[in-house]
């Protein structure tokens, strides 16, 4: 009965640059996926149910649960094998393209490179009320175990808080002559957080044109690859840290030391 | 179920300090109005509609007439007196109103007779939509009587929040046929800081649903179907909070709602609006509410998104104290107060379920006759739906535990998105099990006296009442504690925050024909 | 700041017959997803996930939690929204071709019509040990409050059992003249059942040829679409009801009812 | 943690009748052989490697040298006298085996001093192997002294299944570090059934991966090494059933495995394998088990997934009593009988969490001082992983209030697949959750005597005794109790199912140095 079977690996012994989702064997392909279809329960909707899996590339696909809710809808679990591949080489990595600087660093770049403290402003715009993620990057306490940007020396902080219009924010960039503009945004419906970001890009091109601040958004539901797109220098995801946020602002406004 | 022995002597002790810490915010609210309380008066007298020309026809009339006396006489003697004095020379509110569009119409402020009959046609026209009000608190127990309450406690309470009241509406009835009692339409992420109140059947909110007299009647008929073929009455929730908090009630009263969030200190410290606004609009929500028959819901689970739930727990049991007096104080009765508390200790805190139960047996310990608001955990919720749903159970078993009342039902989506019409039902699932498996397990549950869940409910008692002391102590009491930032580590200055210029200090003859019509009941 | 939006309903006020996934609001073709990836946690095997989602036809697909499991892999959960329409006309469903029989009905339908009781066997394929699913098919307790086929006056049911070669089981049906087999397959690691299926198949044809049985197999994890792929008469899936089998039988065994 | 209070003369009662309706398997025991337990015999002395020649050069020598022996003298003497017979002329058993293969090995029984002499040297080979089990329990102890025990009861045991050890071994080096005490690698579904114990490393299971000494060298050295780096002695487990039950129990001692699935009845039940041959299997492997240290895990679980969990309940605790009574009678001690049962009740039924607490807490109680073993949900679980994920965690809760001693890990895809790595460590997340926040909640639970819980417990009990009265009642007592039905509504008679020609009555001078060997400890 036993016998040996050739391994499942992809992409042979080398770098395995090319992978597929894992169930309990290499190259098995296997995903789960749950969704709710506006069909009523039966034999359509889990015919429905099916064709989807398919077109999403699991073949085969098990409809595993199916439950009516309310009227006219079901839902669905379905486990199978996804036929796609993921090539790691063609993976976009939002790399860091700069150094993690300590507090330490921060300020001694600051003081020493741009000759005057940098002044930060940041707030939640639009209706949105999160505060705790700006808090988290702006105020002493910080975020896991990391003091946040008041913290720093050279670092000039003002949180203005939530539900910030972009007017009344540019007017506060103006008046503070402020270098950069750390903007948060956490309600995601209906793309509320990317139609705010326009927004505020839009605003300070037109009120400030080239001589804008840096224009920095974050939030938990944020892709990081999107800042040209939304008009912005940087966007950071969820669970960033005060001290990348910090090495970033080094990075884009301080200039570079000059070769010895 | 099982009660903490609590320290009566010190129970006592917290319920002194509490009135003391919050008399001077019953003095603010005796002394003040509001543009909302005003415009609050207008909507009872059966003002509605907007006007067609300024701003794309969304500014209502309320607000246009109470604007044009504020720009005319001042708001210092109320709307009610210059209003029907106006209309003493015949004619209707809604006539009044497409004056003041018009700007043709004229107020001033009556005197001796003039004043007399204004009154009491202002008390007229004010009654008419307190007898509604009336009428439909009789509908509601009607309703009951002929549907039923739910079999059982907590009541199970959702949210709807698709921005879209005709999404919202078969979300909300699949919702009941699946089990919930309570229904809640959250708010688009904008209504608070609107200074009017939006009209009509709505389908463009970010993260809720406007509340709208228009969007209250629908749902409210929706579920009265819904409770119909149930054979269930199912209560309809909304919010009064933000700066139209006193309109809002009355359209709730007016509407059949069953259920008001309503804080005394929410929208000042989430919202930033003005302390002195909030605390006179909560006054007159709340004396609405009483008379309606409503059953607010306080928001002390909020603090815990902000500030620590173990380090912070003692300020959710002094504000619950603080809400509770000026509740009171506002006529509502203990079954109308759903005070809030909340499941959201760090999951990886050992024992965290434990004093999950210690905190919410202390709740309700101090607060026996009132429907204790349980919400689920939130801020440790993670895109891990998974452990979410687990969560959920371990949150849903802790209310059945503790005889909490009213059981908002843990979304496994909540670090991800507001909840879809499948989250809803597993949530749903997810409570009819706990319930049903393990609903009576209260009755297997002793904590020890002495033991873990008992020595930490009183450590929390004690750092409550401590901190009462040290608000009570000051001449400016709860107000003063709110700028020190008490309460979700929020400091919020007394004139800070939004819609200070709403709040006018009484004159001596100012006159509101609510605020007079729903005190007697209670005096 | 109230107005009215379009409704997202797809197909128009018609029958509805395109539909994507609905999380919250009609057409928004949400859908929930998870799967490991042989990559170790950070911001390439998030981006191999977003890669992968996207394959799928998710987008924009948000990767809400990740997590590394062991040395070498990352799991993760995505939500996002499907690009994929779901044709409900195309939908293939195995619709029951066949009235659904009362107990009496069958009975009456075998004495009248095929006069003769019918023989049914049932077993357990291979090292499947799994009874449970024949077993409340055949056995008199039944499933789902139907009582099994043991219960049917005029159906002859021997239950083998688990475990049972195919060998043993050609033999079987032989000797019983057999008008049915019945077999259950619940194991479907590696595809086991698919398997152990087509042997069956095969071996029914080899030695018995156009007079094999009718041959009938099911199990939670069959899709009742595969019979002629695997070369039996009829699959059953999940939740399988012992009157759905012996109408079947019927169906299938007994001679139409002449036309009066 | 709270026990419940149960009446002991009842206890005492259902212990005596265990032992009278046991009695007439004991005697099976004492009075047959089979050509497992002969080849056991084989192993001990070291005999390994496979015929190459016969059919795919699966056969392992040892079948082919029992096989011979019957074929020659047959079995009822036993294999020693008649193999070191015939090594007495010289050569190795490696050596006797080659000449099997060959044809060419003659065997007789050999009398008077030949016989002496053949037993000294069997006496001698077989010792080895039981000194190598002796080295591996000492090597246990002091692994486990430099590692340390897992750091709480229960212990977390989590299976892995992938049918490929090389796959096999990462995931549990993965479960280890992510919290499992215990690894069980799953069999293969058709191994039960072979007559003959696979060799060597393989990877081609079905839904399990086979049993043999390799795959358990490889997974034991894999597991040494997380032990070390967790500092945390992680314990390896497979099963002693199937046809091969003795074999696999001294291939477990040989390469020092820690615990086995090792039931009276599973067999039978189950995998339809005949009562008698599994009786007199049984009681060798328990013998091996109880020299070798290693802690067995029976399994009444499985009658739970054919038989209904509250009608049947009291089956479970006939059978853990029967069992215990077994171990006991093979020289196991309390602390090696992890006893099974298994939270299986409906989850749909009325009170079904207080129902699963009150069947633990009865096995609790009743065996004190064994680790039971408590498994997850399986039967009632659904494709709905959800809802499955709740389960498993209400599972590990009743597991921590109840005092179980080994936890099986539920996974959420229990209805689906056969558990993927994320599922393990998803279910260990869920684990390490309940037992790091709810603990320590048996500090607070108390069921009242009289109580729904405590009613319950009782009932099971005396329907138990109820049932071991009519077993012991009957001449030939469990015999005919697995003949009527009794466990998991399956009947077995004693002269079916599978294996049964590989049973021998022993003959007056049969010998079998292992068993001598093994009872002089406990004689
Ligand atoms: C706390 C909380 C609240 C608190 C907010 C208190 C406060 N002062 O902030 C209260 C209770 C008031 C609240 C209210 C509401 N909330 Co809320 N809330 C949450 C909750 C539970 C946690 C959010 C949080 O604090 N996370 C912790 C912080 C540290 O994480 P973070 O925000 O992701 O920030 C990190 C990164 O993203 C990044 N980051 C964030 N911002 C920035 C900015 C910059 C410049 C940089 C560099 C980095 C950065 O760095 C931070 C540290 O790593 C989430 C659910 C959840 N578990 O996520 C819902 C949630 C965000 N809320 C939600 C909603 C809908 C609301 C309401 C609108 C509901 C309603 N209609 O009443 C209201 C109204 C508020 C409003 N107008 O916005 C939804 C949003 C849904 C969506 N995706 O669109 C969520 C997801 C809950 C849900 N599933 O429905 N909420
Ligand atoms: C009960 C059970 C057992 C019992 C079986 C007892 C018995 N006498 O049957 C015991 C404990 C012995 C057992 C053992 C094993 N089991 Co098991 N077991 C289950 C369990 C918990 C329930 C299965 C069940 O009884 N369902 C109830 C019946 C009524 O449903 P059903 O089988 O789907 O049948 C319905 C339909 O499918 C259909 N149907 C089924 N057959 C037929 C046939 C015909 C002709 C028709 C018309 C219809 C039909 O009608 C039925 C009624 O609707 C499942 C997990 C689960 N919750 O599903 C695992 C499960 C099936 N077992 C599994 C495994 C791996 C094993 C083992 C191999 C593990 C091991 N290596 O030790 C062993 C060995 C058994 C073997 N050799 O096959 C896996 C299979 C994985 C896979 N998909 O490949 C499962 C899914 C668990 C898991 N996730 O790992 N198991
Ligand atoms: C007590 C209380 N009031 C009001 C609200 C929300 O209302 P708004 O729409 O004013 O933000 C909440 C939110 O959860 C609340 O807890
Ligand atoms: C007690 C016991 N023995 C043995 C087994 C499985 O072993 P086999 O591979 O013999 O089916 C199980 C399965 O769960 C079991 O519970």
């Amino acid at each position: 009965m036993p016998e040996t079977r050739q391994n499942g690996h992809l992409g042979g012994t080398g770098a395995g640059s090319v992978v597929r989702p894992y169930g309990d064997t290499t190259g098995d392909g296997m995903v789960q996926t749950s969704f709710t279809l506006p069909v009523p329960p039966g034999p359509r909707a889990e015919g429905a149910a099916l064709q989807l899996a398919q077109k999403m590339g699991i073949e085969p696909a098990m409809v595993v649960h199916s439950a009516g809710i309310g009227e006219g809808f079901t839902f669905f679990v379905v486990y199978g094998s996804v036929r796609h591949l993921v090539d790691l080489d063609a993976v976009q990595v939002e790399e860091r393209a700069y150094p993690l600087l300590s507090p330490g660093e921060v300020n001694a770049a600051v003081k020493t490179r741009l000759r005057r403290s940098l002044v930060v402003l940041g707030a939640c715009i639009g209706t949105d009320a999160h505060t705790v993620g700006i808090d988290a990057i702006l105020n002493l306490k910080g975020f896991a175990g990391e003091k946040g940007l008041e913290y720093y020396r050279e670092l000039q902080v003002a949180n203005l808080g939530a539900q910030v219009s972009v007017p009344e924010l540019v007017h506060a960039a103006r008046a503070r002559k402020a270098d950069a503009v750390l903007v948060s945004q956490v309600v995601t419906q209906k793309d509320a957080h990317l139609r705010n970001t326009r927004e505020l890009a839009a605003a300070f091109r037109e009120a400030m044109g080239e001589s804008r601040p840096l224009l920095v958004v974050g939030g938990p539901r944020f892709d990081p690859a999107m800042a040209a797109d939304l008009g912005v220098d940087k966007v950071f995801g969820r669970g960033t840290t005060p001290g990348e946020v910090a090495s970033y602002l080094v990075h884009a406004l301080v200039p570079a030391e000059e070769p010895a | 179920m099982s009660r903490l022995q609590l320290d009566q002597a010190l129970v006592a002790r917290a319920r002194e300090l509490a009135a003391r810490a919050a008399a001077p915010v019953v003095d603010l609210a005796a002394t003040h109005t509001t543009i909302s309380v005003e415009r609050a008066q207008l909507r009872l007298a059966g003002l509605t509609g907007t006007d067609p020309v300024l701003g794309d026809g969304e500014v209502p009339w309320v607000n246009r007439v109470v604007d044009a006396v504020r720009d005319q006489v001042g708001l210092q003697h109320g709307v009610a007196l210059p209003v029907w004095h106006a209309l003493s020379s015949g004619g209707t509110l809604a006539d009044l109103a497409e004056q003041v569009g018009a700007g043709t119409a004229r107020f001033t402020v009556p005197e001796g007779a003039a004043a007399d009959q204004a009154r009491e046609a202002a008390r007229t026209a004010v009654g008419a939509g307190i007898a509604r009000i009336d009428a439909n608190r009789a509908r509601r127990d009607e309703l009951v009587a002929t549907h039923g309450d739910p079999p059982r406690r907590p009541w199970i309470y959702l949210i709807v929040a698709t921005g879209d009241i005709h999404e919202d509406i078969p979300q909300a009835q699949a919702a009941a046929r699946a089990g919930a009692d309570v229904i809640a339409v959250i708010r688009s992420t904008g209504q608070s800081l609107l200074d009017y109140v939006p009209e009509g059947a709505t389908r463009t909110g970010y993260a809720g649903t406007y509340a709208t007299q228009e969007n209250f009647r629908l749902m409210r008929a929706a579920l009265d179907d819904v409770s119909a073929e149930l054979g269930r009455y199912v209560r309809l929730t909304n919010y009064a909070s933000g700066l139209c908090m006193p309109e809002i009630a009355v359209l709730a009263g007016l509407e059949r709602l069953d259920m008001m969030l309503n804080d005394a200190m929410y929208g000042i410290l989430f919202r930033d609006i003005n302390p002195i606004r909030t605390f006179v609009d909560q006054r007159f929500s709340r004396m609405v509410h009483a008379r309606a028959g409503i059953i607010i819901n306080t928001g002390e689970d909020n603090y815990l998104t902000t500030a620590d739930a173990v380090d912070e727990a003692h300020t959710v049991t002094v504000s619950q104290l603080l809400n509770e007096r000026l509740a009171h104080e506002a006529g509502l009765a203990d079954w109308q107060l759903g005070l809030g508390h909340a499941f959201e200790i760090d999951p990886g805190v050992p024992e965290s379920f434990r004093l999950e139960l210690a905190h919410a047996l202390l709740a309700r310990g101090l607060f026996p006759d009132a429907p204790l608001k349980w919400m689920p955990p939130t801020k440790h919720m993670t895109g891990d739906v998974f452990r979410g749903y687990l969560l959920d159970g371990f949150f849903n078993l802790a209310g059945a535990l503790t005889g909490q009342g009213i059981l908002l039902v843990g979304m496994m989506t909540e670090a991800v998105v507001t909840p879809w019409l499948s989250d809803r039902d597993l949530a749903l699932r997810n409570v009819r099990y706990v319930l049903e498996a393990a609903g009576n397990l209260h009755e297997d549950f002793a904590p020890q006296p002495g033991g873990f869940i008992d020595r930490r409910a009183h450590t929390v008692l004690t750092e409550a009442v401590d901190l009462l002391e040290r608000i009570a102590d000051h001449p400016q009491g709860l107000i003063q504690a709110v700028a020190d930032g008490t309460f979700g580590i929020t400091k919020r200055a007394p004139d800070g925050g939004k819609g200070l210029d709403g709040v006018v200090r009484k004159a001596a003859d100012h006159f509101d024909p609510a605020t007079e019509l729903l005190e007697r009941i209670h005096a």
